[in-house]
């Protein structure tokens, strides 16, 4: 039985069905790769993990509870946060107060009316929220307006906060793309050291191949809205129709 | 008491609509108020100083203090005029505060005088209240009210339009309105009218269609449009538009009637006023002495008649000045005493008495008919009678304003 | 039933003055993402624009006329119009009888003209600010523009009635075999009705068969991209503004003798029109039409006096009501985009 | 120092000695000079200084930090003066209970219109708020006139049964408003020379609780909360998937400004027991939308200093008529005066819209950031001058 | 290394360039900050150019102050293409003068349709591929064309994207990371596409964080490091040299 158990997930766009009969079981603590081609629906089975999509049809069990019919925020709170594929940030903040938000959040739930306390003495959000960007190696940034950042920082940030909540279940959408090689592999390491200090599974979509290949445990392979095969990295470089498919010739000589 | 003149002048406080749609009215309430501050300081023609009937006035300002003014802005709020009023009497010294060009905000600035102890000589101000349940001890009216109009003007639309009439009344629905609406109602009832219906209208409607063409579904044939300013304008405008001046009902001339008319602002109505009845406080085309003094001073010096709110105010002005002349004192409560039950003439509408019950003047009240050959852009009303002050006047515990008293008079710090 | 007749009638007559003015503020609010209170102010300069022209046509040359005296018993002045010199009496009267459709031919090079000069002039820099300071600086033109009414004009309204040929009334019961004399309709407001049908329909049109419309939709989306797609966006928008300055113009022109022009008009229907557009949806054209209309009857219906005593003062409220319930119940209004002033 | 960093200490004290000194400060013209009519300090206008600025520092609570541009705010504004003259007719002129009873009042007010409308964001928000406050306006002036008295403003009378004290006073007066016996309307004037310098126990008041205001605004600005605030104004979609739920958040921020206006409006109707209904029109709702951005949305001072701005064009400049202008210009030829004169009066007396039309474009055009802006802007230019001037004189030394 | 020994500094106005695509002495700001510091370097016809460097080296604002975008605000220098002064133009003349920028984040019009995303780009003359051609070119948008463009899956809107460069007449083509999202097969179709567009005479500059890739189908390559050029040459020459790509490309 893993954490995140998906069965018979369907959605239907107008004409299009974006997902049929999807099936994908989470296991706790491991990497778990979703790859396929674009508009498989990699994304949109995501936007039903977290609220933000209702599927038409099956269910979705986070750690033995149901999400659907959840808010976005209620689903987060159980503990799932979500990178999304284009950055999602406070832009009009800085990237210390962006860090400090999800630290808040962890802490205080979903709403606190805490209008009479000073944000800069507390102490214990504001070391927290520091150490985040340490590891995220953004420290010198901290008071940088975040929208004028560069792609590859906002990105950056944004898993960083995504992290600072200590999220059971992390879903990364392409959470290196435009990042430089430096800098993904920094985040691939960041990413195998967080996997190593605490309890976290990790479902990632990426592009990147060296990527899902140096951090997944299992991948799983989506097309057209369904599972095409599910396997560990090594049979799934290999396989044939993903082969055709998906990873084209290049990439799986690489 | 509040404000004591020290120096060698004294000031007065004139707060008229300067922006809003009764700007044009309250321009020329301030053209008044400056010919009466001129007469007063002996200055230009002397006006109407001529013609009262009281002497004391020597052209010398107020008990040989200089007038000056301060003007403000009402804005026709209640509570921009009475922070305008206040500034005039906490930053200017004002001992008296003139002008308003609506009951609303007479009834506001009038409360607020009283409670800070200076005299409020209203401008125009036509609602029953103000000197009804609103009256108040440091507060006086020279214009006349809706129960005045509805005793002047019934007799006379009896006489043209027959006993035996069905009404329809439009009435802009906040307090003005209703008084009007009420003494209009009354006046015309008692003479044999029924009323078929009374209608309220949103003050913000500048589109009377859905009011006026369920008109057509009844047997009225007289339709009161209790409306004033830009309200008048627009129902009458669209009442004409719609035929309702065509239409023969119960074998009648269906008829308009306009109870509290504007010259200023009867001229947006143009050519529809034409034959159309109302009441006036004051029109400057009387042919007494005091209005003929007046109209020459004013004409010579604006280049056009004044319209009736320029009158009482002018007037007002005068009135407070001789007051305070000959209680030889600017005390608000020695100038009230002097003002309690003054008879006067010679202001333009006769014999006027200012009642000691509650502050109302009593006079002849002017009833007119919008004009059929206009010789100019100023000669939009003609007077069709005068009605004596005896048919206007009512006992001061009258149903329509009873409810308030004066208080005590109240002469501030 | 004739009441219920004559009350739709009124509702689709007000209904087209709303969505005449609602329509020209969306081209600029909606489409253009400008919150403009300067439209009410356009509205009144249209209006204006029909004043002016009777003005002008009036202008007169003055003899005195001994035998005749003013108020203050001088002379008095005869005014002769100089169209009435040049043209004979007759023509010259008619001339001046029909000033307020010429001035309709006279508003829109000058509305045209305004709308230009107030988008190249001022509004172009606010395209990208934040609505709060576009609301700051058009509410402060909007006073402006009042002001300089104010000062040539006076406050007070003033007359500028319609020509003598559209007095009197329809009569609609006559038409359809009815009793004669009960659902009547003045000339005048059926010749608005039709007006306001054919410059919604032409703008429509325009926007509709030409690309026009949605290169301005995507500009406003996205003004970036279309400029990296060689379109010169600024001159579209100002076009737009003209147009939108165009058919405030009008509406207030033929607006005119319903409602005497004074220079507070515009601030009267400012609040009103931003109802409406929003109610019928930012960004959505047809939406402003269908919400004027709309609100138009419903306003007609609440007045009634069968419905005003059933629930005192709804006449008042009732366009609030509505909004309010239709925004509850259509997130974006009756035929809104998504995504257009949102956030 | 009371829980605030240096800089904000720093702004708060210089908030305090203003307030304190204002009697000084806005009456720098001796009472007879011709620029008198300059002088703001007397007690009314004063008042309103602290009121509107109470009104706008709530304001600016919820449109600064969270971007909510509610065009109905006067609303409670409107309901917290209904409520105060209420509380003086029929418990007491004591001021506390009315203040109490209006912020209270205004809150659940609040509650309810910002429950329905936060329901819908961006315009759509503002339309809600405004067809609310426009509904209470036009219900206010006619049907709700035994409650409100219509057209002339709700006033006190001589027959109100006040339990906690007399309908009337011996003098035959009504009763006037007060702070424990400390008659709100009492003035003392100190004359030094030809100024006479007013301090009104009713100013001194409103001075307290802007400060009291201003203070409470600096913390929310500071805490996590006004974070949040700010957070839901730059991306809702990040704070949901933060795990935040916006709605409690901005619900408390509409709920906190509304209660602002509600001390505002109880603090107008304590100062002068009159509450009329255009207190709650959409012009006046505008009104305070302007003094917000004009002086700075979303700085903490901007929504004073924009208040006083335009009070003080309103109460001033609406009162400069032609008399005044022929005292000040009669130095000049008699031609040129009235030439001047004739330019000035477009922008005096009742052409003060104009001014203030005129102004609300240069200040938003050249000063997007409103008046704190160009503050910081001045202020820098003398920054440079100092720091260039020490460039030039470190020069040499090199 | 041949890093601008074309041309001297502080360049004045010729009205020739000594290549196809020239940009001199280019500064541009966000604002008060300097983002872009000096940077020159040409473009011949034809070619394809990488420009490469780390995050926040500066890359995506030189492609933006090519195409004249308003932001960054070029203060400094000139772009000449074909003749043309660039540095003299707003971004709709850029675009009508031959530039075609694919920005990173695609900027796909909401509100729009796939197809009238493209026609939106067809609207302003030069006109380039027919929209039928674009399709063959990539038949998923085809097959999509009437769906709203935004709510297309990333690597979707990375075509559209594409095509909608390709639906003008362009002569230079700016690419912002346009593999970024795009599943791998796809980005060898990409890749055959950008080779049959050179064929066609276009030229490209593209941006790319996968350097290996991009220095594979680029003749030459500049390096941008803080907004400065540090390597302006061939791309081979990356490739082979170990130091100058760990130095600057971390690979
Ligand atoms: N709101 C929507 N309306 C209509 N179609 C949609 C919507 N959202 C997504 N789609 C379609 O559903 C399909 C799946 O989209 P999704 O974003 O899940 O793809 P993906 O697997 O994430 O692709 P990529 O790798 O390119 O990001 C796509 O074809 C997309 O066009
Ligand atoms: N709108 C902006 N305002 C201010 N600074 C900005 C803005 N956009 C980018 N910058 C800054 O300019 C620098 C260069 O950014 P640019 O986006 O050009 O980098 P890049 O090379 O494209 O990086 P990436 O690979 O991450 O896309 C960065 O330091 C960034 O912080
Ligand atoms: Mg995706
Ligand atoms: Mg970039």
């Amino acid at each position: 039985m893993g954490i995140l158990e998906v069965k018979n997930v369907g959605k239907r766009f107008g004409g299009l069905q974006a997902l049929s009969n999807v099936n994908l079981s989470i296991a706790e603590n491991t990497v778990h790769a979703l790859i396929g081609p674009n508009g498989a629906g990699k994304s949109t089975l995501l936007n039903c993990l977290v609220g933000k999509l209702i599927p038409d049809t099956g269910s979705v069990m986070f750690d033995g509870q149901s999400v659907l019919g959840r808010t976005p925020y209620e689903i987060n709170q159980m503990g799932i946060s979500r990178v999304f594929q284009t950055p999602e940030i406070f832009g009009d903040l800085t990237v210390m107060e962006n860090m400090m938000i999800p630290c808040l959040a962890k802490r205080d739930g979903v709403f606190k009316l805490n209008a009479l306390r000073t944000l800069g003495r507390d102490a214990e959000i504001r070391d927290k929220a520091e150490q985040m960007l340490i590891d995220m190696n953004m420290i010198e940034k901290r008071e940088m307006h975040s929208a004028s950042m560069s792609r590859g920082d906002k990105r950056r940030l944004e898993i960083g906060m995504c992290l600072a909540q200590e999220p059971r279940l992390l879903l990364l959408d392409e959470p290196t793309a435009g990042m430089a090689r430096a800098d993904t592999n920094n985040t691939i390491d960041l990413l195998k050291q967080i996997k190593a200090e605490r309890d976290i599974t990790i479902a990632i979509i990426e592009h990147d191949m060296h990527v899902v290949f140096s951090l997944a445990e299992r991948i799983t392979v989506l097309a057209q809205g369904t599972p095409l095969v599910e396997d560990v990295p090594e049979k799934i470089k290999g396989h044939p129709k993903v082969r055709e498919a998906y990873l084209g010739e290049s990439a799986a000589a690489a | 008491f509040t404000n004591a003149p020290t120096g060698g002048s004294v000031t007065l406080g004139f707060n008229v609509p300067q922006s809003g749609p009764y700007a044009d009215e309250g321009a020329d309430e301030l053209r008044a108020f400056q010919l009466a501050v001129e007469h007063l300081n002996g200055d230009g023609d002397g006006g109407m100083l001529q013609t009262f009937s009281s002497k004391v006035l020597e052209g010398n300002g107020i008990l040989g203090k200089k007038v000056e003014y301060v003007t403000g802005d009402t804005q026709t709020k209640s509570d921009a005029a009475r922070a305008s009023a206040k500034s005039m009497i906490e930053k200017d010294g004002a001992i008296m505060i003139s002008g308003g060009s609506s009951s609303g905000v007479a009834v506001a600035v009038q409360g607020l005088c009283q409670e800070a102890g200076v005299i409020f000589m209203s401008g125009l101000t036509h609602s029953n209240d103000t000197t009804g349940k609103d009256k108040k001890a440091n507060g006086f009216r020279h214009f006349f009210n809706a129960y005045m109009s509805g005793a002047a003007l019934a007799p006379v639309l009896a006489k043209n339009y027959g006993t035996d009439r069905k009404a329809y009344h439009l009435t802009a629905d906040y307090t003005w309105g209703w008084t009007q609406e009420e003494s209009i109602k009354a006046a015309t009832e008692a003479l044999g009218w029924t009323t078929v219906n009374t209608v309220r209208t949103p003050l913000a409607a500048t589109d009377f269609s859905s009011y006026i063409t369920p008109i057509l579904q009844t047997d009225a044939d007289v339709l009161i449009l209790n409306h004033y300013g830009g309200n008048m304008v627009n129902s009458l405008t669209q009442a004409v538009q719609f035929g309702l001046r065509d239409k023969v009902v119960n074998g009648k001339q269906f008829e308009i009637v306009v109870p509290l008319y504007s010259r200023l602002m009867a001229r947006g109505a143009g050519e529809n006023v034409k034959g159309i009845y109302g009441s006036t406080n004051w029109h400057w085309s009387l042919q007494d002495e005091g209005t003929k003094a007046f109209v020459k001073s004013f004409g010579t010096k604006y280049g056009f008649p004044p319209s009736q709110a320029a009158h009482t105010c002018y007037v007002q002005t005068l009135l407070y000045a001789d007051a305070v002349a000959r209680a030889k004192s600017f005390n608000p409560c020695d100038v009230g005493a002097a003002l309690e039950g003054y008879e006067f003439d010679g202001l333009g509408n006769g014999k006027t008495l200012y009642r000691a019950a509650d502050h109302q003047c009593f006079k002849d009240v002017l009833v007119v008919r919008g004009k059929e050959n206009p010789q100019s852009e100023f000669d939009l009303l003609e007077v069709v009678e005068v009605t004596p002050v005896d048919q206007v006047t009512y006992a001061p515990d009258h149903p329509m304003f009873a409810g308030g008293s004066l208080g005590a008079c109240n002469p501030g710090a | 039933m004739d009441a219920i007749i004559l009350q739709i009638l009124n509702g689709l007559d007000k209904g087209s003055a709303y969505a005449l003015i609602a329509l020209g503020l969306t081209l600029i609010f909606g489409t253009l993402g400008v919150v403009n209170f300067a439209h009410g102010a356009l509205f009144m300069i249209g209006a204006f624009c029909a004043v002016t022209l009777n003005k002008i046509l009036n202008l007169s040359f003055e003899t005195l006329d001994p035998t005749r005296t003013d108020f203050l018993g001088n002379p008095l002045k005869v005014k002769t119009p100089y169209v009435e010199s040049w043209f004979g009496p007759d023509v010259g009267a008619a001339i001046i009888d029909w000033s307020v459709p010429l001035a309709i031919l006279f508003s829109i090079p000058v509305m045209i003209a305004i709308g230009f000069i107030m988008e190249r002039g001022l509004i172009k820099h606010f395209y990208r600010r934040p609505h709060a300071d576009q609301i700051l600086v058009t509410f402060g033109l909007a006073i402006v523009l009042q002001e300089l009414i104010k000062h040539y004009f006076g406050a007070n309204q003033i007359a500028t009635p319609a020509p003598d040929a559209f007095r009197g009334s329809f009569d609609f019961g006559a038409m359809l075999g009815l009793d004669p004399n009960v659902i009547i309709y003045p000339y005048w407001r059926l010749v608005y009705f039709a007006f306001a049908a054919v410059i919604i329909g032409g703008v429509f049109a325009f926007l509709q068969f030409t690309t026009f419309g949605m290169v301005v939709r995507a500009g406003m989306a996205d003004r970036e991209t279309v400029g990296l797609l060689g379109i010169n966006i600024d001159r579209r928008f100002t076009i737009m503004f003209g147009i939108a300055a165009a058919v405030a113009g009008m509406a207030g022109v033929m607006y005119a003798p319903i409602n005497s022009p004074n220079y507070h008009m515009g601030m009267d229907f400012l609040v009103l029109s931003f109802v409406v557009v929003v109610v019928g949806g930012m960004g959505s054209l047809p939406g402003a039409v269908l919400a004027g209309f709309l609100l138009g009857v419903l306003e007609s219906f609440a007045s009634m006096n069968a419905i005003k005593s059933l629930i005192p003062g709804i006449d008042q409220i009732i366009i609030y009501v509505a909004a309010i319930i239709i925004l509850l119940m259509r997130p974006r209004g009756l035929m809104g985009r998504k995504g257009v002033m949102e956030d | 120092m009371l829980g605030l960093g240096k800089k904000d200490f720093i702004l708060l004290g210089i908030v305090a000695a203003l307030v304190l000194l204002a009697p000084f400060i806005l009456n720098p013209f001796p009472a007879d000079s011709a620029l008198a009519q300059f002088n703001a300090g007397y007690p009314d206008l004063m008042q309103r200084f602290m009121i509107f600025g109470i009104f706008a520092v709530g304001f600016n609570i919820l449109f600064g930090l969270t971007g909510y541009l509610s065009f109905g705010h006067a609303a409670f504004l409107g309901v917290g003066s209904y409520s105060a003259v209420w509380m003086f007719k029929l418990l007491s002129m004591n001021v506390i209970p009315a203040i109490i009873l209006s912020v209270v009042v205004a809150g659940l007010f609040a509650l309810l219109i910002g429950f329905i409308s936060l329901r819908r964001s961006g315009i759509y928000f503002s339309i809600l708020t405004l067809a609310f406050a426009q509904m209470s306006f036009n219900l206010a002036y006619s049907v709700l006139t035994p409650l409100t008295n219509g057209e002339t403003g709700l006033q006190l009378t001589l027959e109100d049964p006040r339990i906690l004290g007399v309908s009337q006073t011996a003098a035959g007066g009504i009763p006037v408003t007060n702070l424990f016996g400390m008659e709100m309307r009492e003035t003392t004037t100190l004359t030094l020379g030809g100024w006479a310098f007013q301090f009104n126990n009713g100013y001194y008041l409103c001075g307290a609780l802007l400060l009291l205001a201003f203070y409470i605004s600096i913390r929310i600005f500071r805490s996590p909360f006004g974070l949040m605030l700010r957070a839901v104004k730059s991306n809702q979609t990040r704070l949901n998937y933060t795990g935040l739920n916006t709605k409690p958040y901005t619900l408390a921020a509409f709920v906190i400004s509304g209660m602002y206006a509600g001390l505002a409006g109880g603090l107008l109707a304590s100062m002068d027991p009159l509450a009329g209904a255009e207190r709650m029109q959409w012009t006046a709702s505008g009104e305070v939308v302007l003094m917000t951005i004009l002086g700075g949305a979303g700085t903490l001072i901007g929504p004073v200093l924009g208040a006083g701005f335009i009070k003080y064009f309103e109460n001033i400049f609406s009162k400069i008529n032609d008399n005044v202008l022929h005292s000040w210009f009669h130095i000049l030829p008699d031609s040129i005066e009235n030439a001047v004169i004739w330019v000035v009066e477009h922008f005096v007396g009742s052409g003060w819209h104009l001014t203030l039309g005129l102004l609300f474009m240069l200040v938003v055009t050249f000063l997007p950031g409103g008046l704190v802006q160009g503050g910081q802007k001045i202020g820098r230019l003398f920054r440079r001058r100092d720091a260039a001037a020490k460039a030039t004189q470190s020069t040499p030394a090199e | 290394m041949n890093t601008r020994a074309d041309f001297s500094k502080g360049h004045n106005l010729a009205e020739t360039a000594p290549a196809f695509l020239s940009v001199w002495n280019m500064e541009s700001y966000y604002g008060e900050s300097y983002i872009v510091q000096n940077v020159s370097f040409n473009v011949h016809e034809g070619e394809i150019l990488a420009l490469l460097g780390r995050n926040g080296a500066g890359k995506t604002s030189t492609l933006r102050s090519i195409a004249r975008m308003n932001a960054p605000q070029v203060m400094k220098g000139e772009i000449w293409l074909d003749h043309q002064p660039l540095h003299r133009m707003t971004s709709y003349q850029a675009a009508q003068a031959g530039i075609g920028l694919v920005p990173e984040d695609r900027s796909i019009i909401p509100g729009l349709t796939v197809e009238e995303n493209i026609k939106l780009a067809q609207i302003a003359p030069p006109i380039g591929w027919s929209i039928d051609r674009l399709y063959d070119l990539f038949p998923r948008l085809g097959e999509r064309r009437m769906q709203e463009g935004v709510t297309l899956s990333g690597g979707e809107q990375q075509m559209l994207a594409i095509a909608r460069a390709l639906a003008r007449d362009i002569k230079v083509l700016l690419l912002d990371e346009p593999y970024e999202g795009l599943a791998p097969v796809i980005v060898d179709e990409i890749e055959k596409t950008l080779r049959v567009i050179k064929e066609q005479g276009i030229t490209t500059i593209l941006v790319e964080q996968n350097a290996v890739r991009a220095l594979e189908l680029a003749d030459r390559a500049v390096i941008l490091d803080t907004g400065s050029v540090v390597y302006d040459g061939s791309a081979a020459e990356v490739l082979a040299n170990e130091e100058l790509r760990a130095e600057y490309l971390a690979i």
